[in-house]
């Protein structure tokens, strides 16, 4: 196996509120191929754009990562200085948000905003920056940018804003771009046009993806791996085909059962699951998933499972999966 | 944007038509017969019915008005009835010395208040953050003449380090250097409020602005924190902390009053107390109409500013011109 | 008219722009002699004698004036101020006491370098009294109607000689011309004429001992010593008057050393001052009192016994000690300390609240009655009055406070009392004991004087005019305290309640201060060490 | 009716939650009920001298000293805190009430009502408040009364113009619409759903501008336009002990002391309900 871009490990983001302490993510790991595409799926509050957001950490007070380790390729993301952290930001990982009408400065125009990371990596003059960035906006397929250039955002429609953001975030050709939703606050028929751009722009530089969706056909068009997050905590990981064909835990199950049943909807959101996912504030011991789980054992409600492997490359959290014989490879 | 700038102009002219309709109203509200005071005690009856037409008191009050707004619009803000002499002399040099005071007094306190509330903002929720509001807090709420007693009590009264009274050395001064000693005491007790409100909404406006998406954006492409506060945030949180700023400038010049009393400033709230006292109408009128068109002319200028501030009003005027 | 105006604007902003680059070129020239700088409680009138009242007014228009005879200001153990020669240098009163013939003092010149003669002085009567003169000035006359009532003519005699004439006899009458309301102070006539009445006002040319400088109002009034004074000059080279209205302020400006005297400092404070080692001084002789109107028209104000328990109800030491802080002493008659009339002491009846509600208990009030009391608002006159109502309360007698604004105050005073009205009050007084006639002669009932309680009692009105026809003071003082006696030891016609010593604080470096029996000092004998 | 039970638990929740606010509502309610109580429980007459001139702190009987007549500092605290909070809270109140009929009429009528009412506020508007107030109760006989209309009239553009932006906000909302298409009058309208959305905005600016017209309404009594002595007041204490500044700075400073943490505790008292009523700031 080629050696990853980037190592997730055991990492844990947590919130301290006024209600308690909110684990919005805890205990999750993986690692990233450089030209792999990996999604991460899950409900809202999953601790999904918390993850991506601890990758480049982006996470303010009140929120903190407590433990773990990010390496991208030599680096401990974690250990780096803020100065050195911003070197890696923007220049070597690119993220696109969800929310394309408030993710771009009013006051500026939008040209302004895509040299702005340019000059601040590559070191370009005004006008190199300039004209960088108009090719920028005509790569992410925005006509007549050299005139758009000068545009402020309200001038602009979410779809073409989201171009224009994917222009800011591979602005300096990133090794890993993290998409989080990048489609959710969009039209149904921009969506597509979004992630055709997406999946174009990673072909051609070559890079990682890291998509955040909760969107099943996505992964399943897109996906090299995925990764199934459930309350902060990761309950499967695996290669696209072996989730979608031989998903192993319940909440998994569950999951491509509401798809499958509602095949000709599947951008709806996942609600067929019974039960409410728990907020991670304070939780019990014990798996987060038992309350809306048919199979629980009682060891579920005292002990996390830990994840394991069941196959290569197959890791599940869930105590009714035997491990395979093997450790972890 | 001149074409914003007119039209709020244009906007402006009927508030002034009100502003002096309540001034010169204000005087009526007085009791007391000015002749008295004009003629003196030994005054006949007949000598104060002259003096009433010469001041055209015996008229109807609409008429009255009309008269007395030919004469402001003309520059002429009538004779003060304590110190018998043109108002506007009295006024106009004193609204200088106010605007020394004031507008010493709200540089000090933007510069003040823009630091505060940047340095609690780059780090909300510390320590330092909790200590630096709470100051802001408390000095926001004290009454600006007693924390003026206090600072001259400390300052002038144990240390004797400045001056305690006046605008100049009354026994022979003047330069800037005297006018600064004198300053500093009264810009302080100024400055002390505005301070607070501009560091409080300084912070207030930068975390608003800095939990935006756009910044998350910023920081995502690896802008420096530095460059994204003094960028982005800044630049968005401009418009409440200029109109605030203009606000507390406006306050600074109808407050600066308490100051100017216990400071003994020559200024013009010292000249409006001292009118009060005296019932000279004329004054209180022309130091009232005085500090009322400045208030106007500085929510213009903040208007102003923050119709430049705004991309989308200077976008449609590009847009209008071309 | 407009465009001046906005001239002057610029001006004044240019001025303020242009202090940022000054750089320190503050220029102290400090003269022989030193400023004294004086913190008032208000700023002053305008600054034409003939028309100028109040007693700070005054004392800046008595250091740049001077009238043909002035109140000797120096000796500090006066008991009342004596006339001095001014203007002119001598005067003589023929045997009757209707004809004075003035000396006028060769080589007096105004500020103005105009000389001073018999013309001048006649020009400046004619100023205040003869309506019919090209220059006269009718407020001027309204003002200085006290005093020129009495004349029958102003003559020439010679160039450097005057004759007034008068329309009876009337001992006391040059001493009315030094009382503190309209002044009948002889002024630059060049001047005058050259800038009119108005501006006169505002930049006053006299031949006092200090000459105008420059006023910015409400900040400073600035006299020079006149080098050119016809008498010793002045010991101080400057005299700053300087409106500190605040208490504090004035506190603060004399502790940190920024003038060199200040009135009305908290009573309070007055021992703590003199430990830090400022002169505190206490003016024994004011020519001022303190009293009460009864409204002699009135039903029940009518009764003797009312009026005479009212005075015996009222605590006079409580107020002069315990609120006053012994700056005030207790007075009953109507006699103001600093005439020659004075009697120190006088006092008919006591302190005796049991007294005074046996007494209107028999004029018909057992169960006490309610009183309608008109104050006003300036000052601290209500912290006494309050004392006062307190006191009358002890024998009965609720008193509404009925507090008004001063200028609706005088207003309403000077029309006298209206019937249902019980009592009012004043504080004042002249040099001269003709100011009780003032206050209580029949004819000066209003709009013709100050008797606004209409008290009348012909007797004393006879003893009067005895009074002012005795050339011997001791003889007129005498009628004087003979009708004091009728006024209040017989028809308690009023209700004295203490004279206040206007205590003033001196910064040690003053020396020479003198505080006379008069409510304005002379600076030109202060010296500044 | 259920529903609104449950917001109102949901946001005492969540203001009792935030400490600052809880303690200053205590403190408040103390200050409240000491005032009221004066009468009771002051240890002497507020206007009688019952110590020594200017005592310090501490002083036999005197814990908080004398005034520059003797008079209890304690004692005058305790009433001065009645006309402190009248003078603060009165003028709130009544331009609240004010220029919610001026503002929830000019921004429901709208049209010529609304900008002829509008520009009269405008031109109150053009004078700094305090400046406005000052002269007016400059022109006036003192008093309370008039320190309460002064500073009433002052305050009332402040409301009314927040009362009508609020006003034509809620209007436009669907609801209104959907209410108003169902046949629903104008004064229904008015009472059952503009009002309700009126409650929270103006309630917290009122509480905050309390603490500020107290700051206000003492300082017109500081300068002799208010209450006039010797009526216990805190700005006239702050006054009455300047003269003595520097042998007894006490008179001055705990009158001050107490009108800062006063106007400290209302400020505190807004921002904690603005937290409650305002879910989104909720989590801050």
């Amino acid at each position: 196996m080629v050696e990853p871009i980037l190592t997730v490990e055991g990492l844990k983001t947590h919130f301290m509120l006024r209600e308690g302490m909110l684990k919005a993510v805890d205990g999750i790991s993986f690692s990233l191929a450089p030209d792999e595409v990996l999604c991460i799926v899950g409900e809202s509050g999953s601790g999904k754009s918390v993850t991506a957001q601890s990758i480049l950490r982006l996470i303010d007070p009140p929120g903190h990562i407590v433990d773990g380790h990010i390496r991208y390729r030599d680096k401990d993301l974690l250990a780096l200085s803020e100065r050195e952290m911003e070197k890696i930001r923007g220049d070597r990982i690119g993220m696109i948000f969800q929310d394309p009408m408030t993710s771009l400065n009013p006051v500026f125009t939008i040209g302004e905003q895509i040299a702005e990371g340019l000059r601040e990596h590559l070191d370009l003059g005004k006008k190199q920056a300039q004209d960088r960035a108009v090719e920028l906006l005509r790569s992410v397929g925005i006509p007549h940018p050299e005139e758009r250039y000068k545009d402020y955002p309200h001038h602009f429609s979410g779809g073409m804003r989201q171009r224009v953001l994917i222009a800011a975030a591979i602005a300096c050709e990133p090794d890993i771009l993290i998409a989080d939703e990048p489609t959710t606050a969009l039209d149904v028929t921009i969506q597509a046009q979004i992630l055709k751009l997406l999946a174009d722009v990673q072909r051609r530089l070559n890079s990682a993806l890291i998509l955040i969706t909760h969107d099943l056909g996505v992964v399943a068009s897109m996906a090299d791996r995925v990764l199934v997050m459930y309350a902060g905590e990761m309950v499967e990981y695996g290669d696209v085909k072996t989730i979608f064909e031989q998903p192993k835990h319940p909440y998994t199950i569950g999951l491509m059962n509401s798809v499958i049943r509602l095949d000709d909807e599947r951008d709806d959101e996942l609600r067929s699951i019974p039960g409410t996912p728990l907020v991670p504030i304070n939780p019990p011991p014990g798996c987060a998933f038992r309350s809306r789980c048919e199979a629980a054992l009682a060891a579920c409600a005292t002990e996390k499972s830990r994840a394991h492997s069941v196959a290569d490359g197959h890791l599940v959290s869930c105590h009714l999966i035997p491990r395979s014989g093997d450790n972890d490879s | 944007m001149l074409r914003f700038i007119a039209g709020r102009l244009v906007l402006t002219i009927p508030v002034l038509f009100g502003v002096s309709v309540i001034v010169f109203l204000l005087a009526h509200l007085a009791p007391g017969d000015v002749t008295t005071i004009l003629a003196g005690p030994f005054a006949t009856e007949v000598v104060k019915e002259k003096l009433r037409i010469s001041f055209g008191l015996d008229q109807a009050l609409p008429v009255q008005y009309i008269k007395w707004l030919g004469h402001i619009l003309q520059g002429d803000f009538g004779t003060s009835i304590a110190n018998r002499r043109d108002v506007a002399d009295l006024v106009f040099p004193k609204f200088v010395n106010t605007a020394i005071l004031a507008l010493s007094s709200a540089l000090l306190a933007y510069i003040i208040g823009f630091f505060a509330g940047i340095f609690a903002a780059a780090r909300p929720y510390s320590f330092s953050d909790r200590i630096v509001m709470g100051v802001t807090l408390m000095l926001g709420n004290a009454p600006p003449y007693w924390l003026g007693l206090l600072i001259v009590l400390l300052i002038s009264l144990n240390w004797r380090l400045l001056p305690a009274t006046g605008m100049t050395n009354i026994m022979g001064g003047g330069g800037a250097w005297d006018v600064f000693l004198h300053l500093i005491q009264p810009m302080l007790t100024t400055a002390a409020a505005p301070a607070c409100i501009v560091a409080r909404i300084v912070r207030a406006s930068m975390l608003e602005i800095l939990s935006q998406n756009y910044v998350r954006v910023a920081r995502a492409k690896g802008i420096r924190r530095s460059l994204i506060l003094r960028r982005h945030a800044l630049r968005n949180a401009l418009p409440p902390i200029v109109t605030i700023c203009g606000l507390q400038l406006g306050y600074l010049l109808g407050g600066v009053l308490f100051v100017e009393v216990i400071f003994a400033w020559p200024g013009i709230g010292n000249q409006l107390w001292q009118a009060i006292q005296a019932r000279d109408i004329p004054t209180i009128q022309g130091a009232t109409l005085v500090i009322a068109l400045a208030f106007v002319v500085v929510n213009l200028a903040v208007d102003a500013i923050n119709a430049y501030l705004d991309p989308k009003i200077r976008a449609s005027e590009r847009a209008g011109a071309s | 008219m407009s465009k001046l105006k906005f001239k002057r604007l610029l001006g004044a902003v240019a001025i303020a722009g242009s202090l940022a680059f000054a750089g320190g070129a503050a220029t102290e020239v400090k003269a022989e002699g030193g400023t004294f700088v004086w913190g008032m409680s208000s700023e002053m009138s305008i600054l034409d004698p003939h028309v100028a009242c109040g007693w700070l007014t005054t004392n800046a228009i008595h250091s740049i004036f001077e009238g043909l005879v002035m109140l000797d200001l120096s000796d500090p153990d006066a008991k009342s101020a004596p006339l001095k020669p001014a203007i002119a240098k001598s005067w003589e009163v023929n045997e009757d006491g209707t004809v004075y013939t003035f000396a006028i003092r060769e080589n007096v010149r105004f500020h103005d370098g105009t000389a001073v003669d018999a013309d001048v002085v006649k020009w400046n009567y004619d100023r205040f009294m003869d309506s019919g003169a090209e220059h006269a000035f009718d407020q001027a006359q309204a003002y200085l109607g006290y005093y020129t009532r009495w004349i029958k003519s102003v003559e020439v005699t010679g160039p450097m000689s005057v004759k007034i004439t008068l329309n009876e006899t009337n001992y006391e009458w040059l001493q009315m011309g030094v009382v503190a309301c309209g002044m009948p102070m002889i002024a630059s006539p060049t001047a005058i004429q050259e800038m009119g009445n108005e501006q006169f006002a505002l930049t006053p040319v006299g031949t006092g001992p200090f000459k105008f400088i420059e006023r910015e109002q409400n900040i400073k009034l600035v006299m020079d010593r006149n080098e050119d004074y016809w008498g010793e000059n002045a010991k101080i080279e400057r005299l700053i008057f300087q409106p500190l209205p605040d208490q504090a302020t004035r506190l603060n400006a004399i502790r940190a050393g920024e003038v060199s005297m200040i009135m009305e400092a908290p009573w309070e404070e007055l021992e703590n001052l003199k430990n830090e080692g400022f002169t505190v001084t206490i003016n024994e002789n004011i020519p001022s009192i303190w009293l009460l109107f009864f409204n002699h028209k009135n039903p029940i104000m009518q009764d003797v016994r009312v009026r005479k328990a009212i005075n015996m109800a009222i605590d006079r030491d409580a107020i002069a000690d315990g609120i006053l802080k012994g700056t005030g002493r207790p007075e009953m008659g109507m006699l103001s300390p600093g005439t020659y009339a004075y009697k120190p002491g006088y006092a008919p009846v006591k302190y005796d609240p049991e007294g005074a509600k046996a007494l209107l208990a028999e004029a018909g009030y057992p169960d006490g009655l309610d009183l309608d009391f008109d104050i006003y608002e300036y000052g601290y006159n209500e912290v006494w009055e309050k004392s006062i109502q307190r006191d009358l309360k002890k024998v009965g007698v609720n008193a509404k406070l009925n507090k008004i604004e001063w200028i609706t105050y005088m207003g309403k005073f000077l029309k006298g009392m209206p019937e249902e009205l019980h009592m009012n009050e004043i504080g004042w007084g002249w040099t001269i004991p003709f100011w009780t006639q003032v206050m209580t002669r029949c004819d000066y009932h209003p709009p013709n004087g100050f008797n606004v309680g209409w008290y009348c009692n012909p007797e004393v009105d006879k003893l009067f005019d005895e009074a002012v026809k005795q050339k011997d003071k001791a003889k007129a003082a005498a009628l004087y305290q003979q009708a004091n006696d009728i006024i209040i030891g017989q028809d308690f016609g009023y209700a004295v309640k203490f004279t206040y010593k206007n205590p003033l604080v001196l910064s040690p470096s003053v020396k020479h201060f003198v505080n006379p029996p008069a409510n304005w000092y002379d600076f030109s004998i202060i010296e500044l060490e | 009716m259920r529903f609104h039970l449950r917001i109102l638990k949901l946001a005492w929740y969540a203001y009792a939650k935030d400490n600052a606010a809880l303690g200053a509502l205590i403190f408040l309610a103390i200050i409240v009920l000491i005032s009221l109580l004066a009468p009771l429980i002051s240890p002497y007459d507020p206007a009688a001298a019952v110590a020594d001139i200017a005592a310090q702190p501490g002083s036999e009987g005197v814990i908080l000293g004398a005034d520059v007549d003797g008079r209890d500092i304690l004692s005058r605290l305790f009433w001065g805190g009645r006309i402190a909070l009248l003078v603060g809270i009165a003028p709130t109140v009544a331009a609240t009430l004010f220029s919610l009929v001026l503002g929830l009429a000019a921004g429901y009528i709208g049209g010529w009502f609304d900008q002829i009412v509008m520009r009269i506020v405008d031109v109150v508007f053009a004078f700094p408040l305090v400046l406005l107030a000052i002269v007016i109760a400059g022109v006036l006989e003192p008093g309370v009364w008039t320190v309460i209309l002064a500073i009433s009239i002052a305050l009332m553009p402040y409301i009314a113009r927040l009362v009508r932006t609020t006003t034509m906000n809620v209007k436009q909302q669907p609801y209104v619409e959907a209410a108003r298409a169902g046949g629903a009058g104008g004064l229904a309208i008015v009472l059952r759903y503009i009002l309700p959305n009126m409650i929270p905005p103006v309630l917290i600016f009122a509480t905050t501008l309390i603490g500020l017209m107290m700051v206000v309404g003492s300082g017109l009594s500081f300068l002799g336009l208010g209450i006039q002595p010797p009526d216990a007041d805190w700005g006239i204490m702050v006054a009455e002990g300047r003269g003595v500044l520097r042998k007894a700075p006490h008179i001055t400073i705990f009158p001050g002391v107490v009108i800062v943490l006063v106007a400290l505790s209302f400020n505190f008292i807004g921002d904690g309900l603005r937290d409650a009523l305002d879910p989104r700031r909720r989590s801050r």
